[in-house]
């Protein structure tokens, strides 16, 4: 429509669920339209292509894990930045059903346990088992992709790591399964950010005014989410793509409303703190994620408002 | 008539499975046959209008560009005897690496894009292509050569009307292991990383616990590739309606 | 019309096939080539068709010494060699095509020949639809059409059966006097050789350093009752022995 | 000697790739042919020790089903052509399902044990074994079996005296493309859930933006698809040495 | 030896090849069978090997009647038919190890016959390592130690050149007067079955309904010279009409 409107790409983590409601909203509202961008939403084939093709520059940006950037950055040298939160403390959970009997992270032992693929899902089982003092040799760790509900319920695993609280759960407790979790930080995993956007140092230089135009109309998007949740999650199922992703109702209604508090804890949308990086980087380092010092530098950047 | 007794095979190998399903009962690990029917019927728009192009588009190309590419290389190397010598040994060796390995490359490279798809595609049918019909265009044996010599025909002639159309058949047999091949090719780059098609949507399923959806492009898929076969076949007895007198 | 004058050839500069070698043709004449295997009767051709040139000696064809010979002679060589994907109309076609004859002139040309060589009704068929016989005769009036008055056939009956065989010799020699072309014929078969031809000429030694020249006593039409008149059984008995004489060499 | 043209230009396309790597400069997009030796270099341990004999046990447990079921197969429609015109459509039909596709299903059957990697490269080496091997079977001339016959002999003298020699060649042609294909199938078969192997790992490191570590695996693979084959072709050599006589 | 009584046959039960022929072998004799291509003899040999059977008439071989024939009479076909993947000691072996006759025994009593028939050293070879004359004394010696008398050859030499044919055919005048076997022998080469037989069958009518038997008149050793004979010449003039005269019907 508008002759210059800037092509502008976003990868999501995951399949399109409750988290992304601000982009469906801001989408619906004409806000990126406004800011003059395009913006193209991505869904992805693999659990680590946002940060991948981020920092490859096939995407504008990601919406990735923070531990993952540190990792990036730290141990290969890739030059990727974080561009603002989007949910600033943890959902990831470990979760099983109850039949298996799993009642703490010392009933591991000997056990299956289903990831995405990312390896910070193992460092945080072992810290878990460590923590409660049992023996993370003794488990063993299989890449599943995307099934994480899946593997536990066709029982191909016992427990998966990297489950949301705000999502899994309820959707296993909808189709009638009964899910126990249990969750890292009460077992030495610390708090960070559990989902951020990232681009790559390249695309922040040329682009970086798309960037940030796209978090103005973010930003107004989650105004919006924040004072009228339901309208924004009508938006949301409104936008789902009924045959690929469907999306249940009370699910993702229970999901938003544990989820809003979460992406803006300190009272702005997206604003990031120097601590949280480097705590999260030091549990990285005793946690054995990192081999080299922890590489901090330019790895965020906070929008002005 | 003749193949009466492949129908009933296949009939009673979907009958058995039915039962087997139905007493299983876990849809989502094993469907039944009906279940998967059921599911094409109702997604039959989702399926063609919005996967099926996607995916026929990245065969297409992916198809056009082996041919192009497979031939040119293909009369390179029996043009010039050198070149062949350089070449051959080098197109058997590469096939040794297991190029379907290199497919998540390709995403980082070509992104979400039909390159990444047509890219695989290209890799894994440029081979069947090359080879069958460089072998063609060297089927051809010197005594048929030298008549067309001694009746003071050129080189060019020699290429247009003897070694061409002797290829002809080898570059068919090529083309059909390639249909197959790119069919294979698109749906594993597209389980790499997509946006639509059917083994995107395949994929998608299997994380939707909707397990009648996953089989179901599949069997698209299925009929893509036969259609395909049967399209080349149709090709190939046009083009070479003479063998049939034999 | 053809003259070979003390021609040498090798394919390997160290092996001579052909060793000072001389002899000649005259317009009109039938003339067999006979010698064991490997002998070297092929390569003769391929010196006459140009697609090898002598190492020393001169080849003149037409009076034109050492010229350029590609595309100068007929050959019909022992397989058909048809183009299997071509009608008979078009392998016909061939050599015309090969000389920029467009195809409406030359199918008004080929179809009366087609006729005929006893091949009506075969335009539109293809080669894996006839029979041996009719194949070579197909391979035969290709040669004819490319225009050239000097034929060269090496062995064209040898994969025919016995009975085949005979009737396309008479076949043949019934073409030569119709067409008055000349022929250089290549066979194993001296009986062959006899029957057709006026003058036989028998390879002799490896290298090939000599040519025994034979005349043929039989003029005018002849029949197979004339190869057993009792010179022809000599001459018969004096090729064979010849022959096998060579072949212990 | 003759193969002096083709190492130049390998050579050179190595040099290409170094130089166009160094130019990028972005490791975990494309490593440079350096990187990736250097790193194979340092994970010769982790790689050979750990991952290659995984990946080697479901190569080996997937072609040796293949070739118990292929053969056996063969055997049957060769023995019965009611079978054979029954079963065989079936097969090259078969072909035309994107199996690979079916993949992630043979995760949900089998878990993630190796059984699932085996049913991925039996799936895709069976076809190639079984086709050749019957076609073998079925290429021996009915003027060879007569003979055979008013020598006496019984069907089984036929069987083992003639069909089955005659086969060999047609089997050996079968086993060298399965060999090249059940790298790719393990391979494949790795990337959908597993916790070792070559190509679990290479999938792995490229969660670690290891570009150079990516390829390293991949690497190896091919080297055990070449070592593979030249085993087939020795033993080929050696089983059938009377063709290097004509 | 061999008698063919009222014998009618048809691969087709509407296609009748052979109606009512009959016919007898005696032992040790030399017999041609001479007819035009798809006459039918072919088919005679599968119904005296047992691969075939009449649908109406009787054969009896060595006095059994319509007894199984499979494995009872040495067949040596037109190609030769070794097997590539066996060395030459070990195709000859071949009827002897379907006999059930052990390698070592069977081994002991080929050697000395390779020698006899020229094919010493060849032991280890494979079949195409020989030259086409050698490889047919192989399939010839391969039907010679399936020990049954009667011997049928079926065009046996047609593959052969012509020189190389004369002395095959000289050497197995010899081979079968040594080994006193019984030989039928089909053949397209009236001058073949005119040098080799006793007594020539030459098939008749489509089908054949008849045979016409001539006798050649030549005893004992024969050579080359007697074809030149007289009557030779007329009975060789007198085959190849009737041979022709069949073609055109
Ligand atoms: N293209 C070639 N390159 C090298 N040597 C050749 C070639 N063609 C033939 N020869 C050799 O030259 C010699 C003569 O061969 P040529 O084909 O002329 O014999 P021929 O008399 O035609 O035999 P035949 O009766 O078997 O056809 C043989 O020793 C043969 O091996
Ligand atoms: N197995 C078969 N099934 C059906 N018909 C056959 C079979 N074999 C031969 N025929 C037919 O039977 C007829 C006689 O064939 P046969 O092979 O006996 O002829 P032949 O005299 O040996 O011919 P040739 O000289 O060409 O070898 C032919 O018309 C042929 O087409
Ligand atoms: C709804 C939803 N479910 C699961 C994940 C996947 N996930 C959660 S944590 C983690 C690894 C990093 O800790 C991954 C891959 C998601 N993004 N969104
Ligand atoms: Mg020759
Ligand atoms: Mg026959």
């Amino acid at each position: 429509k508008n002759e210059d409107t800037e092509k502008v790409s976003i990868m999501l983590d995951w399949y399109p669920n409750a988290v992304h409601s601000f982009l469906y909203v801001a989408e619906e509202k004409g806000y990126f339209e406004e800011e003059g961008i395009e913006l193209d939403i991505q869904f992805p084939a693999n659990p680590t292509d946002p940060i991948n093709l981020a920092a490859a520059g096939k995407v504008t940006m990601g919406i990735t894990y923070q531990p993952d950037v540190i990792i990036a950055k730290t141990e290969q040298d890739i030059a990727v930045k974080s561009v603002g939160v989007l949910v600033q403390s943890p959902l990831n959970h470990v979760g099983f059903l109850n039949d298996t009997g799993i009642k703490s992270p010392k009933d591991f032992e000997g056990k299956t346990i289903g990831f995405t693929g990312i390896p910070l899902n193992e460092a945080m089982v072992q810290t878990m088992m460590e923590t409660d003092g049992a023996d993370f040799n003794s488990v063993t760790m299989v890449d599943v992709g995307f099934e994480l509900s899946s593997s536990i319920v066709s029982e191909k695993a016992d427990a998966a790591v990297g489950m949301y609280i705000n999502h899994e759960f309820p959707m296993l407790e909808y189709e009638g399964y009964q899910p126990g979790h249990l969750d890292p930080t009460d077992f030495g995993v610390p708090s960070f950010y559990e989902l951020l956007v990232v681009t790559s140092d390249d695309t922040w230089a040329n682009e970086q005014e798309n960037i940030e135009a796209f978090w103005r109309a973010a930003r107004k998007a989650f105004d919006d989410m924040e004072a009228n949740p339901d309208e924004a999650l009508a938006t949301l199922l409104k936008h789902q793509d009924k045959a690929n992703f469907p999306l249940i109702e009370e699910v993702e209604k229970e999901s938003l409303s544990i989820l809003l508090p979460k992406m803006k804890e300190n009272g702005k949308f997206g604003h990031q703190d120097a601590e949280v990086w480097e705590v999260t980087a030091d549990w990285m380092t005793k946690a054995g994620l990192l081999t080299k010092e922890a590489n901090l530098e330019g790895i965020f950047v906070n929008m002005e408002e | 008539m003749r193949n009466t007794a492949s129908f009933l095979i296949v009939v009673g190998f979907l009958i058995l499975w039915e039962i087997s399903a139905r007493i299983i009962d876990k849809a989502f690990i094993l469907p039944s046959p009906l279940q998967i029917f059921i599911r094409l019927w109702e997604l039959k728009e989702v399926l063609f209008l919005d996967h099926l192009p996607i995916t026929l588009l990245s065969i297409v190309m992916g198809l056009t560009l082996s041919i192009i590419l497979g031939t040119a290389i293909a009369v390179w190397m029996s043009l010039n005897s050198s070149v062949q010598r350089a070449i051959y040994p080098i197109l058997i060796a590469s096939q040794m690496v297991p190029v379907i390995a290199l497919a998540p490359i390709f995403v980082l490279w070509f992104g979400y894009t039909i390159w990444s798809k047509v890219a695989v595609a290209v890799l894994i049918t440029f081979f069947p292509i090359t080879v069958n019909t460089f072998d063609g265009l060297s089927s051809g044996n010197k005594d048929n050569e030298e008549l067309f010599l001694t009746m003071g025909a050129t080189k060019k002639d020699i290429f247009f009307k003897y070694s061409i159309p002797m290829a002809l058949p080898h570059f068919f047999s090529g083309l059909k292991v390639a249909v197959t091949l790119s069919v294979i090719g698109a749906a594993i780059g597209e389980w790499l990383g997509a946006q639509a098609g059917l083994g995107y949507f395949s994929r998608r399923m299997m994380t939707q616990f909707d397990g009648a959806a996953v089989f179901a492009p599949i069997i698209v898929l299925t009929f893509v590739g036969i259609l395909l076969f049967i399209c080349v076949t149709h090709l190939e007895k046009r083009m070479l309606n003479w063998r049939t007198k034999s | 019309m053809l003259a070979f004058n003390n021609v040498s050839f090798g394919y390997d500069e160290k092996r001579k096939i052909l060793e000072n070698l001389s002899f000649s043709v005259h317009p009109g004449e039938f003339i067999s080539i006979v010698g064991v295997s490997g002998s070297g009767k092929s390569t003769i051709f391929r010196l006459v068709t140009g697609l090898e040139h002598p190492l020393t000696g001169d080849i003149t064809l037409e009076g034109n010494k050492n010229g350029d010979r590609l595309g100068k002679v007929a050959y019909m060589p022992q397989q058909d060699l048809l183009l299997p994907w071509r009608t008979i109309l078009e392998n016909a076609y061939l050599p015309l095509e090969i000389n920029g004859i467009d195809k409406q002139t030359a199918y008004q040309q080929i179809q009366p020949l087609l006729k005929e060589f006893g091949l009506e009704g075969t335009d539109d068929k293809y080669p894996a639809e006839l029979s041996g016989g009719m194949k070579q005769r197909v391979a035969f009036l290709r040669a004819v059409l490319s225009g050239n008055p000097l034929l060269l056939l090496d062995e064209p009956f040898s994969a025919l059966d016995a009975i085949t065989k005979l009737s396309m010799q008479e076949w043949l020699l019934e073409q030569w006097k119709k067409r008055q072309s000349t022929i250089l014929f290549i066979t194993h078969d001296v009986e062959e050789a006899l029957f057709l031809s006026d003058r036989i000429l028998l390879l002799k030694n490896k290298p090939v350093t000599d040519v025994e020249e034979i005349f043929v006593p039989l003029q005018g039409k002849r029949t197979r009752n004339d190869l057993n008149l009792p010179e022809m059984l000599a001459l018969k008995d004096r090729l064979l022995s010849t022959l096998q004489s060579e072949v212990a060499l």
